[in-house]
This record gives structure tokens, C-alpha cells and sequence, in this order.
């Protein structure tokens, strides 16, 4: 397996992939709002929409054989991961054909293909769990990658701070990933943390930190790609801040009293969809023609994950104490 | 009498307490700015300020903690834990420290804290956020653990979980937030004892919580096939009220604990070893118990509803008690 | 036969465990440098050295959650939590991540991580220091539970616990570290059943970990006065070897549970509870259980000891019980 | 109450003071050492030798209405903050007539009267504590301090950093003293920290922070002044890595595998006793026959401790379930 190359290669044929990559999760999230107002999918969702360049920035980084950790905000990092749309969809109908049989939902999508690890939701809780991939990794000589997922919100808990202090002590090959969108459910960055700096404190550990423009994916697919030939080469963590937005509520039951409507509008005209759009069509990179090529493929996409998912069938309740502990040899 | 919600219950016990008492604040995630992850708190932090409505960052040890550190300080938090789930991070704090300061100071401080958590399951959130844990937290010495069930006692323990002079964990079923109930304002309840919802002399059904309504729906299913159940709702999981479940046992000699917590090492299990020891076990029938089944809770909607008590659970776990 | 302590047996087994697997690690607080805070771990930092005895930081959520990451990564890692008192802090990764990620992800993933305390009270280390949380732990799905007994049991459970694809965790009574015995290396133990340390046919005495050696005692002076008890270790307590429980109830028809763990909601509860539901509830005698009292345990040698089970506790049970 | 100077006056009374303090410490744990294996003592025993100038610099700067929230290893503290040595040695018996009426023993020690707090030993559980005590202060308007004592170990701990957090971000009066004696039982620094400059690890929160040397009483007296004025100022939290060493081992099971002989005596040498009686001595502060005097004052109070503690009586078993929650009006 080669690495991925330290430097970002802009040409077209990536362009419309980077492209391509954060419509699809666009796209499969708008029908997911959908579905969820329809009751088809329950529980809680949280949504990635605006903050699709930080997923597809960071996974062009990485290798088949690197893992992933995520949160319960990560359709968009399994389906770039390359865990199909049906299966995902498949997950959050709790049908038994999705990707964690139906046990999981939206929070914990999960997929031993693609070493993607779930899908937490006890904020902080996947920490840890990335820094001990990361040490069999390392234990058994294996120049593999852990990049872990959080919000800026996580780095308030005890268990960020023993992360990353273990990551560094031990040098551990982690890539964390801090999506900072500004907001913990509605706590606000300056009232969750001291020194709003994420980036900075991470350098506390003595961890490489950077950070990088969340709303710009050429950006971080380029800061991704040198902090993963810096894992690779080093084996030491590396920690990458993105800064970043989410244009919906936190999930589906939030007012958000506490943000301003001009405040997300705002954002929204830097948007990472409309902003590359822009700049690939401007400098000639795409053309109308592959917009909608795009948003044909994708809408297929999202349509035959639909119907996988309308067409995947209840596990038995009989199975009920399945999964719990290994199914014993008789 | 008004009618209102759980909710609005809670929101308007706290209120209550606060304006009484200058000493009294909450904490907690998102209490503030955001209103409440259930919105208990919502439109507090506009009357009361971000002093004594303080949203803290996601540190569940660290402002759990500083409850016990206020409280011993001589304020009144309120600390909201969003979810049992996340208690787990703060259970150090809980159990090492304001369960024992009392105890390890020889009596010189005391921790008057009370602490707030959603609870249960039932909402297709998945394994990590349907904990049950109020019959777990009720094996520790040095708490008190209320499972308010009904929207009165939303509302009517939060004042005397306040002037309790030890921590007192408040257990508010999620899926009860939206029930409502026409009550007399203000509540007075008491959070020493069980209360019987409904009489019935065939058999008791002890519950608490989530399972409350569940209990009392099955009551009426069985009441139409001629079966007189009668409700207990716990109220108080720690200290349990033995004498409220010894009574109602004598009076039909006949149980089911309905307990939405995993079976083994349940409260339910906790009861009926109680009942044994308490000399009842010449009863006519065994004692049962339904509870969650022993897995972490599935997302399917399916799976989840067959891992909780069931009102058609309960009836046919009475007709087997009853030999029908 | 060797005669070994059972901290050498549970070195032994850790070190025969890391000649036999490369995968195989130890991590934890003090370790290595120091030789482990009960030496359990002595000599094993100069044989394998600091990557495969690797002394951690006081981060019990990191590293515990480390260790369940490095399981699902490939290794077999050996987690020790210096005392149980401390895995508090670790229970969001135990019971959020260790226990259902297998769940969670519909059986994907799974977590082969041994989770090694110390537990138990008696040294005079006061309310933070001395808890018993193996029964309580033992309410959670999707984890073993183990409470070895005996100095080959402390050896013996360490390789089918590493065999184990599933979570487990070994309370390991502080005060067996020094008890020796004769033992054949090597030790092989399952990790399914109880085992029956004593015959007898008047009463059962059934208990684990450190009171077992109380309810062997007891029964050796009951023999004096012509009362033949049984004593059944349980060994493993979750899952409860079910079977052997009721054999030993269906031959000498009379029970007292010796248990460490504070009384309310402890794992007594939960074995009566079941001998309850399986049928016998027409014992000859109540059942009866000899727990901790619900007090945070006070350092006073002369408290701790009556907040404790103890031989005369047991005898004076059991005598009520047997109605002499 | 006026508050201490924020400047040391090194006169003869304070001098004095200063070196009595040490000795008392000193003196009170080498007897208690010696109950311990006469099994007058039990349980764990942590002492504090080789430490004393951290204890008795930070308390001269505390008022009595100040808080302490202190470790297992805290009998110092407790000394130094008005605690008679009698009940403190009667605690350590599991007399009633202890300070925690024998329920804490040695790493329990509490005294409503001194607001001495404990006495905590879970690893990092007092910060949240202490942090809370500060936030009462602050809600009521009190400008009082509360000083929280641990060692470095507890730094790698998660409640470290939550507290730290809290107290930056709430500007809330805690003054932070981390006791670096460069070993958590028998983890050295290096094998704990990817950041071992602990003191700057604190201003990562944006917390005012010093190190100091924790072998000079008069630095650390000088450092804890101004910390704790800057406290009663600002209502901030001040955080003072004081660097120092334990002579002893960490409990008394403890067969001191992981440090040489030789690192210990080079440390002994540096002892804080050693070197300001030598100090003020030479600067004519002090004569020795103040020396002798301090000696047998403090042999006379051990002797009394002693004395106090066994003829202290044990509380009735029947009291067992006592102080579990409050006593309740029949
Ligand atoms: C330990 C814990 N505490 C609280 C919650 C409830 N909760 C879920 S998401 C969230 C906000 C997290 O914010 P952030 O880490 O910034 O991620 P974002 O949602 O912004 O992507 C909270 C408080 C939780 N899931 N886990
Ligand atoms: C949470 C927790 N983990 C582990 C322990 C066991 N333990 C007691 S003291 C200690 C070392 C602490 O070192 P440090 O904080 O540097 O304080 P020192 O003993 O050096 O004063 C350890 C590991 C504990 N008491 N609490
Ligand atoms: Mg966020
Ligand atoms: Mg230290």
C-alpha cells in the first residue's frame, strides 16, 4: 500500500470527486431530515450538513487500512469512508440490512470493512478508544493511521485531556480531528472553554497542532494529508482543528434559541458546497455539466438507498439477546 | 388546580426554589442558553441570569464536583446531569465524595446537593443513551434516589430534595416530560414514601418511574377480566419504604415488581429479597418481576419495545402470578 | 504441586500468558516501576519490558479506554485498575463503550479485554478505599464478572478470561494477595461455574471472593457444634451459575448468601431473587444473606469490622436460620 | 479581616514561625512512622516529609475564613492550618476523639472549625471540590480563597482538567498548588506527562500560573502571597506548581523500586528544613538555642499528641450507622 501523497493534487478529476463527496452527503441528509419528519427514521439525528468539507477533507488522508472514530454526527464520515448509503440508511430505518443490523441507529454506525468504528455518543467517549487503536498500532509495528472525529464541546471532558496525554506520551499514531462548529448543543465555544483556542491547548500536550478554514476542503484535505505523512513517518498524534459550522439544529428536537438566524446565514454563504463550486467553476476545473452530472448520480444514489432501506426487512425479536456476548459453540 | 406538564412541573418547582431561597442555582449542560436539552429550564436563565442558570461545558466530574464543593460552600445547587447515561463520568464525584464527606468528616460537613438526571429508555436512542440506572445508584449509602412518576411529584420533590441536608439524586424518566396532569400549585410532597396510585386487592404491582403508566394501563386491562390489581409507585428507590410494600403484599398476598432497570442486580431483585426476609415468602404465589432483558438497548423499534416491560407483559406475567 | 501466594499465581498466569501470546500486555497504574501496588506485577517490567508492562499515568478513562481500542485493534490486553474504588472514573468506558460495542455494532466488533481490581475492605483504608463493586458490576450486560477465591482461581481464571472474545473483569480481594496454597502449574480454571468448596447437607453457605474464606471458617466451627454446612463459591458473578446455586438449595434446603457488598441491591438480592422465581420458594427457612452494612466504611478497626461480614455473623445466621 | 501582606517579612518572629512550623511537621511524622509499626496507626499512611515548606509557605498566606481541600497526604496541611496534632494522631488511631471521630483515619482528616476540608484520596477528586467551594464564594460575593493541594500525578487525571477549566472560566478564587514531587507512587514525571513543565500546561487554560522552588519555604511563602492576593483582587484563579520531593517512601508498603539512593540523598541535602535553618543561621535570624527551643516545644506537643490519642476512647459500635445521612428529628 502506498501513502497518500503529502500534498494535495488539484486536478479535475479530484475536484469533482471532493465535489462529489460533500453533495452526496449533502443530499443524503436533506432526504434524512425527510425521512425522520416521516417517522422512518427515529431516535435522535444529527445532522452534518455545512461542515460536509471536514469528513471528505480528512478521508482523502487516508488509507484502507486506517481506522475511523467518530460521533453520533457522522453519516457524512461513513459514507465517505465507503460504507454504502443503503446500508447507512438501511441502519437508521433499524432494519437488519444496515450497517450495525439494525442495533445501532443513526448514533453508531459502524462497518468492520472499512475499520470504521462507530459512531459514539457519550461525548468524549470515542478518545480514548482511538488512542488504543492506535497503540496496537504501534505495539505491533503497523504504520497505520487512527483519525478520531469530536466537537470543539469535547474538549472540556477529563477524557480529552487523558487522550491526548496518553496519544503524546506514548506517541501514538492518532490524527484527532476537532470539528469545532462553535457550539455544544447551544453552549457556545466561550462559554464552554477558557481559552477558546483549541488548537493551542492541544499544543500543550506537546502535539503538532494546526489549525485549519473547515469551511474550505481543498484546505483541510491538504493540512489531512500532512498530518497523516507526519503520523505515517512519525508515529506521533497529530492534532488538526477545523473550523466549521453546522447549518442545522443540533439534532432534530432543537428551537436553537441560542444563535441568531443572520449568524447562520452568514455562514451559509461560506458554505464549503457553494464556496468550491464556485472556485472550481471559476477557474475552469468543472462545468455546469458536471454539476449535474453530479447531483444525478447523487440523487440515484440516495434514491436506491431508500429503497434498500423501504426494502430491508425487521431482525426477529426472537434475536433479541443476540450480541450481547460471542454466540457460543454448542 | 392547573394543568400542566412534567415538565413544566419541574420548571415550575424550580422557579419556586429559587425565588425563595437565594442560595439555590442550577447547573448543568445547556440549562441556559440552549433552554433545557428537555426544556425544563427554558426561560430560567432570561428570569434568574446566567449567575444562578449556569450552563457548564461538557465536564460531567468537574461541575458535578463543584456542586458538592457549593453545596458544602452553603448554596443549593441544582445540578442537572442531561442524562444518567453521562453520569457514569461523574460517578466518582458521587459516590467517593458526596455520598461519603458526611461520613468520612464524622459528621462535620454535609453535601446538600441535589442532582437531577433524565432517565430510561423507550425513545430508540440505542444502547448508550437508554440507561435505566436509578435502581443501580439506590445501592449506595449516603444518597437518596426519588423517581418521580407522576407530574405532582415533578414537581413536589424538588423543594424537599432541597431542604434535605444529604445529596438527593432526582431520576426524571424521560418519556414522562410530556405527560400531563391537573394539579394543585403548590405541590407539597414528601420524599420518604411509596404512594398507592390504585387500590386493588387480587394482586400489587410495585413500580416506580417509566413504568408507573405502563403498571396502572395493565391495571385497567386486567380490572376489564375481572382481576383487582393494585399500584404501588415506589416513589423513593433509596431508602426504599418497606412498610408501604410489606402492606400492600399482605393485603393480596400476590406480586409483580415492574422495574424498567436490567434484571439482575435490579431493584426488583432488591424487593424481593426484602419481602423474603421481611417474612412474607408463605405468600400464594411467587413473587415476580419484570424487567429490562439483559442487553444493551437496541435501536430497532422493535427490538427496544421487546427489551422493555410491556403493559401486555405485565398482564400476562399477572395472569401466570394469579394461575389464570 | 507448587506452594505460591496468590499474588504469585496471578503473576504466574500473566506471565505465562505473555510467553504465550505476543499480543498479550499489561497496563495500568504503577506496573511496572514500582512492581505493582499489590506486586502482583514484580519482576515483569525487567522480563518483558516497558511496552508489554506499561506503567500508565493516573488516567483510569484513558487507559481503560485505551485498552478496549487496543483489543478491537488486536491485542489482548491485561487492564489493571490498581482498586476498584478508582474504576469509577473508568465506567463511562466500561459500561458505554466496553460493554456494548459488540451490541452496538450488531456483533462487528467485539472487545477481548481483561480488566483486572483489586476490591474489597478489612485494611482500614477508609470510605474511599474499601469498596466491594463486584456485585454491583455485575448488573451490567455484555461483561464477565469474576471474583477468584482462591490462589488457583487467581491463576487459573487469567488465561480463559484472555480466551474470552468478550470483556471481563477480575475483583481481586486485597486481602488474598498474601494466601498461599499448593497448587499444580498449570492452573486450568473455567470461568462458568461455581465450585463447591465445602460439602455439607444442613445449610448452604454461598459467598465469593473475600468471604470466602469467612464462610469456610464458619462452617468448620459449625461442624464443632454438628451443623454441616455447604459452601458454595460462586467464582463467577456474572453470568450466576444458576445450576449450581439450586443444586446446592435443593440438597441442603436452607441458604444464607455472604457477601461483601453493601446489602441494598447487592448481588444477595439478586440470588434470592432467583432461587425465588426457579421454584423454591417452599424452602424449610427463609433465606438469609450476611452483607455489608450500608454505611461508607469507617476507617475505626473496631467499626470496619462490624461494618463487615464476619465468621461469628455467619455462624449467628445461621443459626437463626436453622431455628437453633 | 485584613488580609496577609502580599510581600514576606522575613523578621525573627517569622523566622522563627517558619522553622517551628517545618519541625512540628517533621517531628510529628517521624512519630508517627514509628506508631505505625507499633500498629497504633493503620491502614495507609502517607507522610509528608521532605515537603514541608509547601504546606507552611502557602498557609501563611491563608486568612481562617480561606478553605483547604488537600490529598491523602495531608497531615501537614492540617498541622500547619490549626488542627491540634492531638486529634489529628487520635484520628489516626480510630479514636472518637479524632478530628474525624475515627471515621476518616490518616488520609481523611477534616476540622469544620479550620475549614480544612480533607483529606481526599481519590487522585484529582478534591479539584472539582475545592473549585465548587470557590464557586459559592464567588455566587456570595466572599472574597476568600480556597486553596486546593495534589501532587503532579494528579495533573494526568481528567478532573484535572475539568477543574481547571471551571475555575478559569468562571474566574473563580481557587488557588491551585500542585505538589510536584516528581513521583505519583512510583511513576516518574516523564512516564506520566507528555508535558512535564506542569506550571505551563496551567496557563494553557489561560490561569495565572508559577513555579516555584518547593524547597525554599520563604519562595514558596513569597509565591503563595501573591498568588492569593491576586486571588482576593481579581476573584481568578492562581495556579503555584511548587517543586519538591518526598524523602520517605509513598506509604509505608512501599519498597522504593523505581528511584535511586543517591537521588534521594542529593534531594535530602536540599532539605527545606535543613536549609533555612542553615539560611537563618548564617543571616542571624536565628541561634541555636532557638533550635533547641523549637525542639523541645514540638517534642512536648508529639508527647501530648501522643498522649491525647491514647487516652481517646472508641466511639460504641452501636454507633456504627451513624454520620451515613442526618440525623433525622424523631
Ligand atoms: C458525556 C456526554 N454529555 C452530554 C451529552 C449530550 N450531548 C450530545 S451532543 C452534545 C454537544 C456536543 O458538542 P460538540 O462536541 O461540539 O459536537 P457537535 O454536536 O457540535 O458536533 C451534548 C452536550 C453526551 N452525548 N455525552
Ligand atoms: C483515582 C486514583 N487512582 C489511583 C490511586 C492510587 N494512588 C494513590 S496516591 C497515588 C500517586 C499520586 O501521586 P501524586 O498525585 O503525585 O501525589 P503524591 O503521592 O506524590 O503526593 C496513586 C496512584 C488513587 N488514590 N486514586
Ligand atoms: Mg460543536
Ligand atoms: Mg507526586
Amino acid at each position: 500500500m502506498t501513502s497518500p501523497a503529502p500534498k494535495v493534487r488539484l486536478d479535475r478529476q479530484h475536484c469533482r470527486e471532493l465535489l462529489h463527496q460533500m453533495i452526496r452527503i449533502r443530499r443524503f441528509e436533506e432526504k434524512c431530515a425527510e425521512l425522520y419528519t416521516q417517522e422512518k427514521i427515529r431516535g435522535f439525528l444529527h445532522l452534518y450538513i455545512g461542515e460536509e468539507a471536514v469528513a471528505v477533507g480528512v478521508m482523502q488522508a487516508l488509507l484502507p487500512d486506517d481506522a475511523i472514530v467518530a460521533t453520533y454526527r457522522e453519516h457524512g464520515h461513513a459514507l465517505v469512508r465507503g460504507v454504502s448509503a443503503g446500508r447507512i440508511l438501511a441502519e437508521m430505518y433499524g432494519k437488519q440490512e444496515g450497517c450495525s443490523r439494525g442495533r445501532g441507529g443513526s448514533m453508531h454506525l459502524f462497518d468492520a470493512a472499512t475499520r470504521f468504528y462507530g459512531g459514539n455518543a457519550i461525548v468524549g467517549g470515542g478518545l480514548p478508544v482511538a488512542t488504543g487503536l492506535a497503540l496496537a498500532d504501534a505495539m505491533l509495528s503497523r504504520a497505520r493511521v487512527t483519525a478520531c472525529f469530536f466537537g470543539e464541546g469535547a474538549v472540556a471532558e477529563g477524557e480529552f485531556h487523558e487522550s491526548m496525554n496518553l496519544a503524546a506520551l506514548w506517541q501514538l499514531p492518532v490524527l484527532f480531528v476537532c470539528e469545532n462548529n462553535l457550539y455544544a448543543m447551544g453552549t457556545a465555544l466561550d462559554l464552554s472553554e477558557s481559552q477558546t483556542d483549541i488548537s493551542a491547548k492541544a499544543a500543550s500536550y506537546n502535539i503538532a497542532s494546526e489549525a485549519v478554514d473547515g469551511m474550505n476542503v481543498v484546505n483541510v484535505e491538504a493540512a489531512a494529508r500532512k498530518a497523516a505523512s507526519a503520523i505515517r513517518e512519525t508515529g506521533k498524534p497529530y492534532f488538526l482543528e477545523c473550523r466549521t459550522y453546522r447549518f442545522r439544529a443540533h439534532s432534530m428536537f432543537d428551537p436553537q434559541l441560542y444563535r441568531d438566524k443572520a449568524e447562520v446565514e452568514e455562514w451559509t454563504e461560506k458554505g464549503p458546497i457553494r464556496r468550491f463550486t464556485q472556485w472550481a467553476l471559476e477557474a475552469g476545473e468543472l462545468h455546469e455539466a458536471d454539476l449535474q452530472d453530479i447531483e444525478a448520480i447523487v440523487a440515484q444514489e440516495v434514491a436506491e438507498a431508500v429503497a434498500f432501506a423501504e426494502a430491508g426487512t425487521w431482525e426477529p425479536v426472537a434475536d433479541l439477546m443476540r450480541h450481547v456476548g460471542a454466540e457460543r459453540q454448542p | 388546580m392547573t394543568l400542566m406538564s412534567y415538565r413544566e412541573a419541574a420548571r415550575g418547582a424550580i422557579r419556586d426554589a429559587m425565588q425563595a431561597d437565594s442560595r439555590v442555582f442550577l447547573m448543568g449542560e445547556d440549562v441556559g442558553h440552549y433552554g433545557g436539552c428537555y426544556a425544563v429550564s427554558k426561560g430560567l436563565l432570561e428570569e434568574f441570569g446566567p449567575q444562578r442558570i449556569r450552563d457548564t461545558p461538557l465536564s460531567e466530574s468537574g461541575f458535578t464536583g463543584a456542586g458538592i464543593g457549593a453545596a458544602m460552600g452553603g448554596m443549593r445547587p441544582i445540578v442537572e446531569i442531561m442524562t444518567c447515561n453521562f453520569s457514569l463520568l461523574a460517578l466518582d464525584q458521587i459516590m467517593n465524595n458526596a455520598a461519603t464527606i458526611r461520613h468520612m468528616s464524622g459528621g462535620q460537613f454535609h453535601v446538600p446537593l441535589v442532582i437531577r438526571l433524565a432517565t430510561g429508555g423507550g425513545r430508540q436512542l440505542g444502547a448508550q443513551h437508554s440507561h435505566s440506572l436509578e435502581g443501580w445508584y439506590a445501592h449506595i449509602p449516603g444518597i437518596r434516589v426519588l423517581a418521580p412518576a407522576t407530574v405532582e411529584d415533578a414537581a413536589g420533590m424538588i423543594a424537599p430534595s432541597l431542604a434535605d441536608p444529604d445529596p438527593v439524586l432526582i431520576f426524571e424518566n424521560a418519556l414522562l416530560y410530556n405527560d400531563t396532569a391537573e394539579i394543585e400549585w403548590p405541590v407539597a410532597a414528601d420524599i420518604d414514601h411509596a404512594a398507592i396510585r390504585r387500590h386493588g386487592t387480587d394482586i400489587s404491582l410495585i413500580t416506580y418511574g417509566g413504568s408507573l403508566g405502563k403498571s396502572l394501563a395493565a391495571a385497567e386491562q386486567m380490572a376489564a377480566e375481572g382481576i383487582s390489581a393494585e399500584v404501588l409507585d415506589l416513589r423513593v428507590l433509596r431508602p426504599l419504604d418497606d412498610d408501604a410494600i410489606m402492606a400492600t403484599i399482605a393485603k393480596t398476598r400476590r406480586c409483580i415488581i415492574v422495574d424498567e432497570g436490567w434484571r439482575s442486580g435490579s431493584i426488583s431483585a432488591e424487593i424481593m429479597a426484602r419481602v423474603i426476609e421481611q417474612g412474607f415468602w408463605h405468600l400464594d404465589a411467587p413473587l415476580a418481576r419484570l424487567c429490562s432483558a439483559e442487553v444493551p438497548i437496541p435501536y430497532a423499534q422493535h427490538l427496544e419495545m421487546a427489551a422493555l416491560p410491556s403493559v401486555d407483559g405485565i398482564i400476562a406475567a399477572a395472569r401466570t402470578v394469579l394461575g389464570r
